[in-house]
Order: structure tokens, then C-alpha cells, then sequence
């Protein structure tokens, strides 16, 4: 079943096609389809995942490819590669599908292009799916392409909105500037090995076929690629701005698969990147994302912009992890993230719908009384976000720890700084949201808890938020389908067998503990006074924070000025200068000649028979110079 | 010996009167200094020692030729009113120019050419017989059609001239 | 005999007086006169070189038969046209007959 | 079977000559007759080509389905074979005929709807798809360069007659460009015909004459400028390539089509059957120039594309755009970039058909073309905003869509020549992306504007055209072996590709 995972990408692809085309008659919109088609995978997984497990370690990675296409001497093969870190992925992506899946049932009841929502999101889990299994970055790269098209068709679902289109737009447009240099990338490496296929390309890295300046420069460009996608500065623009989409788009695509596509990418490349010696720029990427991205939450007041923030940071960690050199580390926090993220995502969406669309921090408040299932799952999302010992996000933070702890105190003090931002502003979020007292009574009075369908999927990522971290531990790990524990699963050359190491966690622990109280005490009770502190005492700062430190001023900036101006200008060329002096004015000058020449036509014979005869006579002189 | 001083006298009649067509005062005066011409030209052809042509060069041009010019400029009443304006147009001088700048040319070609075949003093008179061979023999068609030519020619001229009703 | 070099510039003579009529007169019956100079000057070049290079084909001959004989037909053609401009504008003078331009 | 297979190109070329000698006799008064006859000539030839494509051997032969009728020889310095009805497909023809059997039906469907003399319309349109299918089977140069000229001549009337937007001036300038390089054509031909000394026009005899020196190679470096420039401005050829922009803008919907679909295609075909194939060694001094130029042309057209207003205008600057693509495939001199630059050209030609097609739907009913006039379309005309999506991710080169395929062996065939260019070529697909999604945004979404709330959707002959367009899209990008495979063993046999 293993060589045979394909099928995994195959049935939400035809799910897509059979949706988009009779969805909107099937009944109740093929939303069942959906579901169906989000379990079956979910179901097929497991089937992978024994499979893959009893042909044992040995047989990995395992392979399964075909001939695509030859021209002359350049042949491109087609296949997938299914390893432990595709079976990480596949885990990841199979469950949150399949609960956002469910929760879009409730949560999009109503809305307008039902079907083609459901539809579009069997698109994403398509490529999605594809992407992982890919065994050549050309694949690879389709597949990059295709979640970016369905997140910008899921971004701009409510395309009536003007700022939901601009936000499609710009997600769509910022990422593919990281697509261009991921192409190049790619094609780089073709260029020194004359094949796309990961694997070989490793092989032949390894072996030293590419020389360093020009490895170096090709991990940039991939790097690129990757930055993108997984929003890291400076292209992280356009994930909060996402948040135009629906929510559970935001928690399937912006928080636990596609933006980790970079993360993911950097893993399976890490060999590479190590080689290059580019591991350093991807820890200092990381490490500024992070610690950025967590100081522009605090300023935010919209629940899903701040789980944006955080999703940003997240992903910074990740970086750093694998700058650091643990591809374990990443893919452990990659893991535990996808699930407490996409929880707080959901609760987030259920926090929506329970209050009929308000999204606000500052017109919500005490909603645990009258939503205790979502406030109950969001407090443990964000525990295990915020790092309390034992959640999955405590063991994974842990991880990035422990690994950054090699990389110099300076690394390791920022990253600290960075956790007592996380949990600071996970704390701000969850008091504002469901403690205290409502700020909105006439809001509070029509806020009512969800529905099964909704909270189901909450409890059961809350459930894996708690459980999830454990995957780490050897014997856990063993009995519940990652042998060894996930660390040795996903060693990927880096054979890291996993001990608790309790001066961390007490570290850790110490962290969560600053982080949350801060978060807390500032908020406590809807106590704002407290928390405009900051604001009066250095306002400018805190417009810059609030203004996310004016990146998207300079980038609109850049595009309207520099960009367009640029363009109006090459248009302004192509008018006067291309076409109306050169083409048009050759036609002119043509013209005027004639006008001139014209008045060689006097219409009197006699003039006609001068230029005959003395034409006559110029010529015999001339045939008799020439002659002689 | 007398021939060729009788040659040079008309030569250079010739030349004076040909000069007196293009420079005369009055278009009556140019018209007999054509038919002067005209006629030393054909005397030409006499010291050529071919009669036929000349015989030719006398009835065609000495005759018809002028008479239809002297008609012409009694119907166009020209020369008869004498026209105060000048008789040369503006670009007579560039003419000069150039027409002296031809003959240059036509008379160095002339002299400087050795003519492949020259028979010189030898040369020896075309018979009129053999003149009447060569055109009905091989330039039979041509024939034809230079008598088809003169006419339409003829009937064009009566059509153009022809005096119209509402004139 | 005279060589044929003497007929030779004789025609060139009478050809280059002709051609200066034609191109300074105004009257249309005198440039017309002009050309008539330059078709004999032609006839007599024809005639001279049949007589001294190849008498026996006489080709030079039949040739100035035939310009004799289109000059006629130009003559009447010419002055038809003449008539007609004269009686049409009143001028026979070819550098006022120029409505055949731009 | 070669030979019989031959006649399936005579008749591929006689029919629309055919169609259009009938056509006629058929009174003017009756639109509806020449409508349908002209959409059942365009249904044979949609299966003539297909026919074409597919039964070209992918692993036989370069020239297939050759058929040769002597007209003149042995007359003058014409010797043997001087000038014949030669003709035959290799792979880059096959795809271009099956390109221009799609294009030319779905234009005659799109003509459909003209009412303004549709006879007459429909008589210049044949004679102008019987020219493109010439200069594609013609393996002679003379009835190359007279089918080529037999393609371009018809525009000047379909333009001038049927066009809108400043007609007169769009189709004098645009015929009087092609015109102008055609001379240059003219010339080279002359040249080569000269030069090689065989006395004769035919195609593959002269091709072998230019790889075994003799042509020399200093005078293939004289002649191929010729060449390059005059098909080049066919192709939209920067800077030869204003008439594009206001060539498309005036031209009735179907001439779009097919003039954007099609005819700037023979310009890079010209370049590869005369230029690369005849002289080997002047191509090869030349690409580099050539490549500058693609290059300038691509980014250019994309730059320019950024902030224009009018719909057919953005379409026009990305044809330059587009078509600076298969100048770089060609300039790459690469396998891989030579086959790119081949599949660029069906992938352009389908896409772009498809653009002005429904830039024409919404013109017939909104008669204007500003994009600020527009906004929510797609809640009005679902069916026109996915077509045009579609066609506008073909156009950034989106995954699954021709665009992609033909782009991404461009662009590998660049790297592996001039990488420097090969990065810049990729740098204007991403700009596409932003002058693509900036018209989407603007037009198809955001709030209804009510002055179009009675807009309506495509009509049933727009959708078939547009689903045809949109099938061949998808099959390239889907599964690219059947396009590649027949190009293959072309590519590899031109003279100086390397691998």
C-alpha cells in the first residue's frame, strides 16, 4: 500500500473534479461527499502507515515512479517518495483535514458557493498530499503551485468583499516572488545533477557534485521559495491578511499544512542546506520572524489576526530548530503545532459563529460561560501553545530548545524571549476572549455554544494537543505508530535519541510561567486600563508595533510607486518613444518626404524634358568614365 | 576633291539653318528654316549616294511634314500676331547647358570611336533594289504594322482636332 | 568621300540644336519643329552607318524609313493636340499647359 | 502510406481555398447558410488536424506525410525539384496544425454572431487559415514565403472592415509592419536560393545545403538577420512589435483570435524553418542577440501589461510578452529550450484564442473595454470569470495548464545556456501573476457595479469554443508525454542543438 500512496492525492482530486462539476446539484451540496472523501483518506493513511511499518526500515525510503517525459538527453521521471517524514506529514494533513472538513459543515452552513467551498478544499488537500508523497521538486514544485492556487481561491471566497480579493491577491503574489526563486532553485540543481529527483540530488550533494559558491547560492533561491510559503520575514505579509478566508481554511491552510510546506521543504532538503552551509541564515530567519512576528501580536485586537501572528512565530521556531541543524526538532514542532493551532483556529471559527461574526477582542469577553465546550478546548490549545508541561507544545518547544542550546547563549537567550512572547500574548488572548466580563452585552446575549458538529472536532484536537507531545518518548512513540519515538522516526541523518532533559523543562517551564502570568495580569478581568499602559507611555512605539512595524506601508509603497511607476513609465516608452516616434514617425517621415518631393512634379513638360536629357548626358558620362 | 568642299558647304549650311529653327524670332521664320534643313539633310543622303532615301526625306518631310506644321500654325494663328512675350521659357539657359554638354559628348563618341568595319573611302552605294528586298523580305511585318500605325494615328488626330458641337 | 566620322558630328550637331529647341522654346509648334531636327539628325546617324559599316543588309536604311514614317504620324498626332490646347486654353505655350501635377 | 497520408494535407489546405471559392457563389442574403457551412468546414478541419497531430509517428521519421507535385523545373536556373508542391509535417508542425485547427474552429463558431457582411468575412478567413496551413506543410520556399504572405494579406481587410477601435489605423499599421518584414524574407530567400546555388526552392535540400557549407558561413551570418527580423516581426519581436498592442485592440473578435492564436506563430516558425534549419552557423552567431531581445520582450510586455486599463491591451503586451518566451526557447539552441519555445507557441496560442474570445463576449454586450468600468462581474457571468481564470493562471503558468509545461522547458533550456536570462524570463512570469490577479480583482470581483447586472454569460457556441480551448490547455498541462514525444526526435535533428 506504501507504493501505492498516490492514491491518497488521488481521491480528493477526484473528489475535486466531481464536486466542481455537479457539486452545486448534489444534494446538500456534497458537503457529505466532502466528509467522505476527508475520511476515506483518513482511513487510507492508516493502511499506508501499517503497510509502510511492516516492510520495515530497510525498505524505506519507498519508491514508486514512472517516465513522464524524455527530449533527447533530458528525461523526467515522475513518482513518490514515502519516508518517515512524508508519513509525519501524511499524519498531519489526513487528521486536520478531516476535522476541518467536519467543522466547515457547521461552519459553513448557509454561506454562499457552499459547494465550491467544499470543492476547492478537496483541491487543497489534493496538492497538498501530492506535494509530501513527491519524490522530485518538479512534482514538488506543481504540487506548491496548486496549494497556492487553492489558498487564493479559498482567501477570496468571499470575493464580493474588496478586502478579501486583495488579500487573495496579495497572499497569491507575495508567495509566488518565493515561487520564482524556488523554480530557480530547482532548476539550479538540475543544471549541476541533471535531475530532480530529491533523493539523488542528496546523493550527489553528499558526494560533492555541486561546488560550494553555487550550492550555496541555489539553497538561497530554494530558501526563497520556502520563506514564502511558510510566511517567514521579510514575505509575511500576506498570512495575516489571509485571514479574509474562512476560518476553517485559516486553520487547514494558514496554520497547520501549507504554510509548513517551507518548513517541510527545508527538512527534507536539510542535508543540503548543511552542506551549503546556509543552515546559519535559516536560524537568523527564523529567529527574526519569531521574535517579530510574537511583538505584532500584542498589538493586534482580532482573534484570528493574532493566531495569524502566532502562526508566523511558530513557524519561526521551526526554522530555527532546523538552523540549528535538528530536522527532528522542526518536524516534532511542525507536528504538535498543526494540531493546537488548527484547534485554536477552530475555536476561533466556533467563537464566530456562536457570537454571529464578531471576531474582536474588545467586543467579546466572558464567553466561557456561555461556550464552556469551545473555552475549554481553546484553554488547552492555548496551554500546549503557551508551553504548560506535559502539552504537545511544551515537549516540541523543548526540542527547539534543547537544539538552539548548542548554537551559542545569545541564540538561546532570544528564543527564550521569543516563548515568553508566545505564551504572553496566548495569555492576552484567551483572558480578553473568555474571561472576565463581556464588553458587549447585547453581543453576549445572543452568543450561544456550537453545535456537535463543531465542537466534536474540538475535542478530538484537543485530545491530540494533550497527547501528541508524547510522541517523543521511545515507548509511546513505539506503541502508537512512530517506532523509536518521533526524534529516531524523522532522524533524517541526525540520530538524536530523545531524553528528558529537566533543567530544560524547568527553564521551560519558567518561561511559560513569565510568559502567562504577564499575559494575565495585564488582562485579568478586562482590566484595559493596564493594558494601555504600554500604550500611553510610548505611543510611537506602539503605533509601530500596531502598524506591524510599517512593512506593509513600505511594500505598498514600493508597489505603487517603484512598480507601477516603473510600469507606467515602460508603458509611457512604449507609446512615444516604440510606437509613436519610431513607428509612426518612420510612417511620418514618410510622409513629409512625399511632401517635399512632390514639388519635383511640376506638371510642365518642359522641366520633364530637361531632367531627360540632362539625365541622358549624366549617364553616357558616367558609362564612359566607368568604362574607361 | 569637289565634292567633299560641296560636302562641307552644305554641312555647314545645314548647321546654320538648323540653328536658325531653334533660335528664330517668329515661328513662320523657324518653319523655313526646318524645311531648309530638312532639305540639306536630305542632300546628305545624296552625298551617302543613297536616292532612295533622299527621294523620301524630299517628298515625306520637305513636303507633308511642313506643310502640316505651316497648316497648324495658320489654325493656331501663331506668328501672325506678334506676341510680345519672350519666345524662350526660363530654363533656356540650363538647356544651352545641356545641349552643349550632349553635342560634346555626341561629337567625342563620334571621333573617338573606331567603328569595327569601317569601310571608309571603300564604301560602296546601297542599291535601291537591294533596299527593296531587305524590306519586303525580312521587315514585312514591321511594314504592316508602321502603315496600321500612321492610320490610327491619323484617325486619333482627326478625333482630337475635331471641331466639337458645343464649342 | 568624306568619312563617317564628318556625318557622325554633323547629326550631333543638328541632334544637340534640336534638343536645346525642345527644351527652351515655349511654342508648342517650335518644340515640336525641335524634335523633328533631332529625329533627322537621328535618321542621317542610321542612314551614315548603314552605308559605311554594312551596305549589303541595309538595315540603317529601312530603320529611317520607319522614323520617317512615325515621325509623320507624330507630327499629326502632336499638332492635333496642339489645335485642341490652343482651342481649349487659348495658349500654345507648353510651360502653361500644367494641370498635370500634384 | 506516407504519400496517402500526404493527401491529408492537401485536403487540410485545399479546403478552406475550397470553402472560400464556394462561399462566393453563396448570395450575401444568406448569413445562415454561410455560417453553417463555414462550421462544418471548420468541424473537418478540426479533425484533419487532429488527425495530423496524432498520426504523426512520435519515433519515426522528422518529415512525415510528405507528398511532393512538381510545378517548374529545369527552366532558367532552376534545376531539379526548383520549385514544387512539396509538402510534409515534422513535430513542431504537427502541433502547430493541430494549434490552428482548434483555433480556426473556434473562432468560425465565435464569428458566428457577426452580422456586418458575415459572407464576405467568412471568405478572407478561409483564405487566411488556408495560408497558415501552407506555410506550416510547405516544404518549398517559394510556397513557404507565398503561404506566409497569403496568411498575412486577408488581416488588412478582416481588420480594416470588420475592427473597431481606430481600425484603420490598427490594420495599416499592422500590415504595412508584416509587409515590411516579409521584404526581408523576400531577400533572404533570394539569397539563400542563390547562395546554395542548386537551383532550387525545396525546403530539405536546402537545409542540407546550410550544414554542409555550402552556404558559407559568413554569408549564413549576412542572411539570417533577414530572416530574424522579418519573420520576427510576425512574431512580436521587440521593438518591432506595436503593431501588436493596437493590431489587437481593432481586430473583430475571431481575427483576434486567430491572428493572436495563430499567425504570430508562423513569425517563430519562420525563424526555426529558415533561420536555425537553412543556416545552422548564422543562428547560432545571432541567438545571443536574438535572446537579448526575448528577453527585453518578455519583460517588457509583462512590465508594461502592469498598469494598463483596456482588456485587449493587457492582452496584447502580454502576447509580447509571451511570444519574448519562444524567442528565448529558440535563442537557447537547446533541446529542451527549442521544444519549450514549441509547446510556448500551442500553449500562447490556445490561451491567448481564448482571452480575446471572451474579451469579444463581454465588448459585444458592455461595449467598452476600460477594466475600471467593470467590478464583480463573476456574479453575473460565472461561466466567462472561470474561463477567463483559467486561461489568466495558463498565462502565469500555473501547474496543470500548458502555460507551465512550456514555460518550465523554456526556462530549463535557458539555465542551461545563458542562466542569467534563464532567471529573468522567470522573474517576468511572476510579474504576470500580479498584472493577471490585479485584472481579476478588479473586474471579476469585489461588490456588483449595477450597470452590468444584465450582463449575460457566454452563449452555447461561446462555451463550446471556450471548452475546446480549455481542453487542449489542460490536456498539455495534465500529460505533457504526447506533446513532447513528437517533438522530440525534431528538436534533437535540428542543425546546432545541442543537448
Amino acid at each position: 500500500m506504501a507504493e501505492h500512496a498516490w492514491i491518497l492525492a488521488a481521491v480528493p482530486g477526484i473528489a475535486f473534479i466531481v464536486m466542481a462539476a455537479l457539486g452545486r446539484n448534489l444534494p446538500r451540496q456534497g458537503d457529505w461527499l466532502a466528509v467522505l472523501c476527508a475520511t476515506s483518506i483518513f482511513g487510507l493513511f492508516f493502511a499506508v502507515l501499517a503497510n509502510f511499518l511492516n516492510l520495515g526500515g530497510g525498505a524505506w525510503p519507498v519508491l514508486n515512479s514512472i517516465e513522464w517525459t524524455a527530449i533527447g538527453d533530458f528525461k523526467l521521471n515522475m513518482g513518490i517518495a514515502v519516508d518517515p517524514i512524508t508519513i509525519v506529514m501524511l499524519a498531519v494533513i489526513t487528521t486536520v483535514a478531516l476535522m476541518v472538513n467536519i467543522f466547515s459543515v457547521g461552519y459553513m452552513k448557509g454561506e454562499p458557493r457552499y459547494w465550491w467551498y467544499f470543492a476547492v478544499l478537496q483541491l487543497f488537500v489534493a496538492s497538498m498530499l501530492m506535494l509530501v508523497l513527491a519524490d522530485n521538486l518538479l512534482l514538488l514544485y506543481v504540487a506548491w503551485e496548486l496549494v497556492g492556487l487553492s489558498s487564493f481561491l479559498l482567501i477570496g471566497h468571499y470575493w464580493e468583499r474588496r478586502s478579501a480579493v486583495e488579500a487573495a491577491k496579495k497572499a497569491f503574489i507575495t508567495t509566488r516572488v518565493g515561487d520564482v526563486g524556488l523554480l530557480i532553485g530547482i532548476i539550479l540543481f538540475w543544471e549541476a545533477t541533471g535531475t530532480f529527483n530529491i533523493l539523488d540530488i542528496i546523493h550527489y550533494v553528499e558526494e560533492g557534485a555541486i561546488g560550494d559558491t553555487r550550492l550555496f547560492v541555489t539553497m538561497m533561491f530554494i530558501l526563497l521559495g520556502a520563506m514564502g510559503k511558510s510566511a517567514q520575514l521579510p514575505f509575511h505579509v500576506w498570512l495575516p491578511d489571509a485571514m479574509e478566508g474562512p476560518t476553517p481554511v485559516s486553520a487547514l491552510i494558514h496554520a497547520a499544512t501549507m504554510v509548513v510546506a517551507g518548513v517541510y521543504l527545508v527538512a527534507r532538503l536539510l542535508p543540503v542546506f548543511e552542506a551549503a552551509g546556509a543552515l546559519d541564515v535559516v536560524l537568523v530567519i527564523g529567529l527574526l520572524t519569531a521574535l517579530f512576528s510574537g511583538v505584532v501580536a500584542f498589538a493586534q485586537t482580532d482573534i484570528k489576526k493574532v493566531l495569524a501572528y502566532s502562526t508566523v512565530s511558530q513557524l519561526g521556531f521551526m526554522f530555527v530548530a532546523l538552523g540549528a541543524g535538528y530536522a527532528s526538532a522542526g518536524m516534532f514542532h511542525l507536528f504538535t503545532h498543526a494540531f493546537f493551532k488548527a484547534l485554536l483556529f477552530l475555536g476561533a471559527g466556533s467563537v464566530i459563529i456562536g457570537t454571529h461574526h464578531h471576531q474582536e477582542m474588545g467586543q467579546l469577553g466572558g464567553l466561557w460561560r456561555k461556550m464552556p465546550i469551545t473555552a475549554g478546548t481553546f484553554l488547552i490549545g492555548s496551554l500546549a501553545l503557551a508551553g504548560l508541561f506535559p502539552l504537545a507544545g511544551f515537549w516540541s518547544k523543548d526540542e527547539i530548545l534543547h537544539a538552539v542550546e548548542g548554537q551559542g547563549t545569545f541564540f538561546f537567550f532570544l528564543i527564550s524571549i521569543a516563548a515568553i512572547m508566545t505564551a504572553f500574548y496566548t495569555a492576552r488572548l484567551f483572558v480578553r476572549t473568555f474571561l472576565g466580563k463581556p464588553q458587549d452585552e447585547e453581543i453576549a446575549s445572543h452568543t450561544r455554544e456550537t453545535g456537535p458538529v463543531m465542537t466534536l472536532p474540538l475535542v478530538f484536537l484537543a485530545f491530540m494537543s494533550i497527547v501528541a507531545g508524547f510522541f517523543i518518548f521511545h515507548d509511546f512513540g513505539s506503541a502508537f505508530g512512530f517506532p523509536g519515538g518521533f526524534s529516531e522516526f524523522v532522524f533524517l541523518h541526525y540520530p538524536h535519541a530523545f531524553h528528558v532533559d529537566w533543567g530544560l523543562v524547568g527553564l521551560s517551564t519558567a518561561l511559560f510561567v513569565i510568559g502567562t502570568f504577564g499575559g494575565a495580569w495585564f488582562y485579568w478581568n478586562g482590566r484595559l486600563d493596564r493594558s494601555t499602559v504600554m500604550a500611553e507611555w510610548q505611543p510611537k512605539v506602539y503605533e509601530m508595533v500596531q502598524r506591524k512595524f510599517y512593512f506593509d506601508d513600505l511594500y505598498q509603497f514600493l508597489i505603487d510607486r517603484v512598480v507601477l511607476g516603473f510600469s507606467y513609465l515602460v508603458s509611457w516608452f512604449d507609446r512615444f518613444a516604440v510606437n509613436d516616434t519610431g513607428v509612426d514617425g518612420s510612417a511620418t517621415m514618410t510622409g513629409y518626404a512625399g511632401f517635399l518631393l512632390k514639388h519635383l512634379q511640376t506638371g510642365r513638360v518642359p522641366n520633364y524634358a530637361m531632367a531627360i536629357a540632362a539625365g541622358v548626358v549624366a549617364l553616357t558620362l558616367i558609362s564612359l568614365a566607368v568604362g574607361s | 576633291m569637289t565634292t567633299e568642299v560641296l560636302w562641307w558647304i552644305f554641312a555647314v549650311a545645314i548647321v546654320a539653318v538648323s540653328a536658325g529653327v531653334v533660335f528664330a524670332r517668329t515661328v513662320i521664320h523657324s518653319a523655313i528654316f526646318l524645311i531648309l534643313s530638312l532639305a540639306g539633310v536630305g542632300a546628305m543622303y545624296l552625298f551617302l549616294t543613297i536616292e532612295f532615301i533622299a527621294l523620301v526625306q524630299f517628298l515625306i518631310y520637305g513636303g507633308a511634314v511642313t506643310v502640316l506644321i505651316l497648316l497648324a500654325l495658320m489654325l493656331t494663328r501663331m506668328g501672325i500676331a506678334g506676341r510680345p512675350e519672350p519666345t524662350t521659357g526660363v530654363q533656356a539657359p540650363f538647356g544651352a547647358l545641356v545641349a552643349a554638354g550632349l553635342m560634346a559628348t555626341l561629337i567625342g563618341v563620334a571621333v573617338s570611336t573606331a567603328w569595327p568595319g569601317d569601310l571608309g573611302q571603300n564604301a560602296v552605294a546601297v542599291s535601291i533594289e537591294n533596299i527593296g528586298e531587305q524590306m519586303f523580305q525580312n521587315f514585312g511585318a514591321p511594314f504592316m504594322i508602321t502603315a496600321a500605325l500612321l492610320l490610327v494615328a491619323f484617325i486619333g488626330a482627326i478625333v482630337i482636332a475635331r471641331q466639337e458641337d458645343e464649342d | 568621300m568624306v568619312p563617317m566620322e564628318n556625318y557622325l558630328v554633323l547629326s550631333g550637331i543638328i541632334f544637340s540644336l534640336g534638343v536645346y529647341g525642345v527644351l527652351a522654346r515655349r511654342n508648342a509648334v517650335l518644340v515640336l519643329m525641335s524634335v523633328e531636327l533631332m529625329l533627322n539628325a537621328v535618321s542621317l546617324n542610321f542612314v551614315a552607318f548603314s552605308a559605311y559599316l554594312d551596305p549589303d543588309k541595309a538595315t540603317g536604311i529601312i530603320f529611317a524609313v520607319f522614323v520617317i514614317a512615325v515621325a509623320a504620324a507624330e507630327v499629326g498626332l502632336a499638332l492635333a493636340i496642339v489645335i485642341r490646347l490652343f482651342r481649349n486654353r487659348s495658349t500654345a505655350n507648353v510651360d502653361e499647359a500644367a494641370t498635370m501635377r500634384w | 502510406m506516407d504519400t496517402a497520408q500526404g493527401y491529408v494535407l492537401v485536403t487540410a489546405l485545399a479546403l478552406p481555398l475550397l470553402a472560400a471559392g464556394v462561399l462566393l457563389f453563396v448570395p450575401g442574403s444568406q448569413k445562415m447558410m454561410a455560417r453553417y457551412f463555414s462550421a462544418v468546414i471548420g468541424a473537418i478541419l478540426l479533425g484533419l488536424s487532429v488527425y495530423v497531430f496524432l498520426a504523426y509517428q512520435a519515433g519515426g521519421d522528422v518529415l512525415q506525410m510528405q507528398l511532393r507535385w512538381a510545378w517548374i523545373e529545369n527552366v532558367g536556373f532552376l534545376g531539379e525539384n526548383g520549385i514544387s508542391l512539396h509538402l510534409g509535417v515534422d513535430g513542431i508542425s504537427a502541433l502547430l496544425t493541430l494549434l490552428t485547427g482548434v483555433v480556426a474552429f473556434a473562432g468560425t463558431l465565435i464569428a458566428w454572431k457577426l452580422e456586418y457582411r458575415a459572407k464576405d468575412f467568412f471568405i478572407l478567413f478561409w483564405i487566411l487559415i488556408a495560408g497558415v496551413y501552407g506555410t506550416f506543410f510547405a516544404l518549398d520556399l517559394f510556397f513557404f514565403f507565398f503561404f506566409y504572405e497569403l496568411a498575412v494579406v486577408p488581416l488588412y481587410m478582416l481588420i480594416g472592415i470588420w475592427g473597431s477601435t481606430r481600425k484603420e489605423y490598427g490594420a495599416m499599421k499592422l500590415t504595412l509592419m508584416l509587409v515590411g518584414g516579409s521584404v526581408g524574407i523576400w531577400i533572404g530567400i533570394f539569397a539563400v536560393v542563390h547562395e546554395a546555388g542548386l537551383g532550387t526552392f525545396d525546403l530539405p535540400t536546402l537545409w542540407e545545403a546550410g550544414q554542409n557549407g555550402l552556404i558559407s558561413a559568413e554569408t549564413q551570418k549576412i542572411i539570417f538577420p533577414f530572416f530574424a527580423v522579418g519573420c520576427g516581426v510576425l512574431a512580436g519581436l521587440w521593438p518591432l512589435h506595436t503593431w501588436s498592442p493596437d493590431g489587437h485592440m481593432s481586430a473583430p473578435t475571431s481575427v483576434s483570435m486567430v491572428h493572436a492564436g495563430v499567425l504570430m506563430k508562423l513569425g517563430a516558425f519562420g525563424i526555426i524553418r529558415l533561420g536555425i534549419q537553412i543556416l545552422p552557423e548564422g543562428a547560432e552567431f545571432w541567438m545571443p542577440a536574438l535572446l537579448v531581445l526575448g528577453t527585453i520582450g518578455a519583460l517588457y510586455g509583462a512590465i508594461a501589461a502592469l498598469t494598463q486599463r483596456d482588456f485587449k491591451l493587457i492582452s496584447g503586451y502580454s502576447s509580447v510578452s509571451h511570444m519574448g518566451y519562444v524567442l528565448i526557447g529558440l535563442a537557447t539552441l537547446h533541446e529542451v529550450g527549442v521544444s519549450g519555445a514549441a509547446l510556448q507557441m500551442f500553449s500562447h496560442g490556445v490561451m491567448t484564442a481564448l482571452v480575446f474570445l471572451l474579451i469579444g463576449a463581454l465588448y459585444d454586450q458592455a461595449h467598452t473595454r476600460d477594466l475600471s468600468d467593470f467590478g464583480g462581474v463573476a456574479k453575473v457571468m460565472p461561466l466567462w470569470v472561470i474561463a477567463y481564470v483559467v486561461a489568466g493562471l495558463a498565462n502565469v503558468g500555473l501547474p496543470g495548464l500548458s502555460g507551465f509545461t512550456a514555460e518550465f522547458h523554456i526556462f530549463v533550456g535557458a539555465f542551461r545556456t545563458y542562466p542569467v536570462f534563464g532567471g529573468l524570463a522567470i522573474l517576468a512570469a511572476a510579474i504576470a501573476a500580479a498584472y493577471m490577479l490585479r485584472m481579476f480583482g478588479v473586474v471579476f470581483f469585489g461588490p456588483l457595479n449595477p450597470r452590468w447586472k444584465d450582463l449575460k454569460d457566454l452563449s452555447p457556441l461561446e462555451t463550446i469554443s471556450a471548452a475546446l480551448l480549455i481542453l487542449s490547455m489542460l490536456a498539455m498541462g495534465l500529460w505533457w508525454s504526447p506533446f513532447t514525444d513528437r517533438l522530440a526526435n525534431t528538436v534533437t535533428s535540428l542543425p546546432g542543438v545541442i543537448s
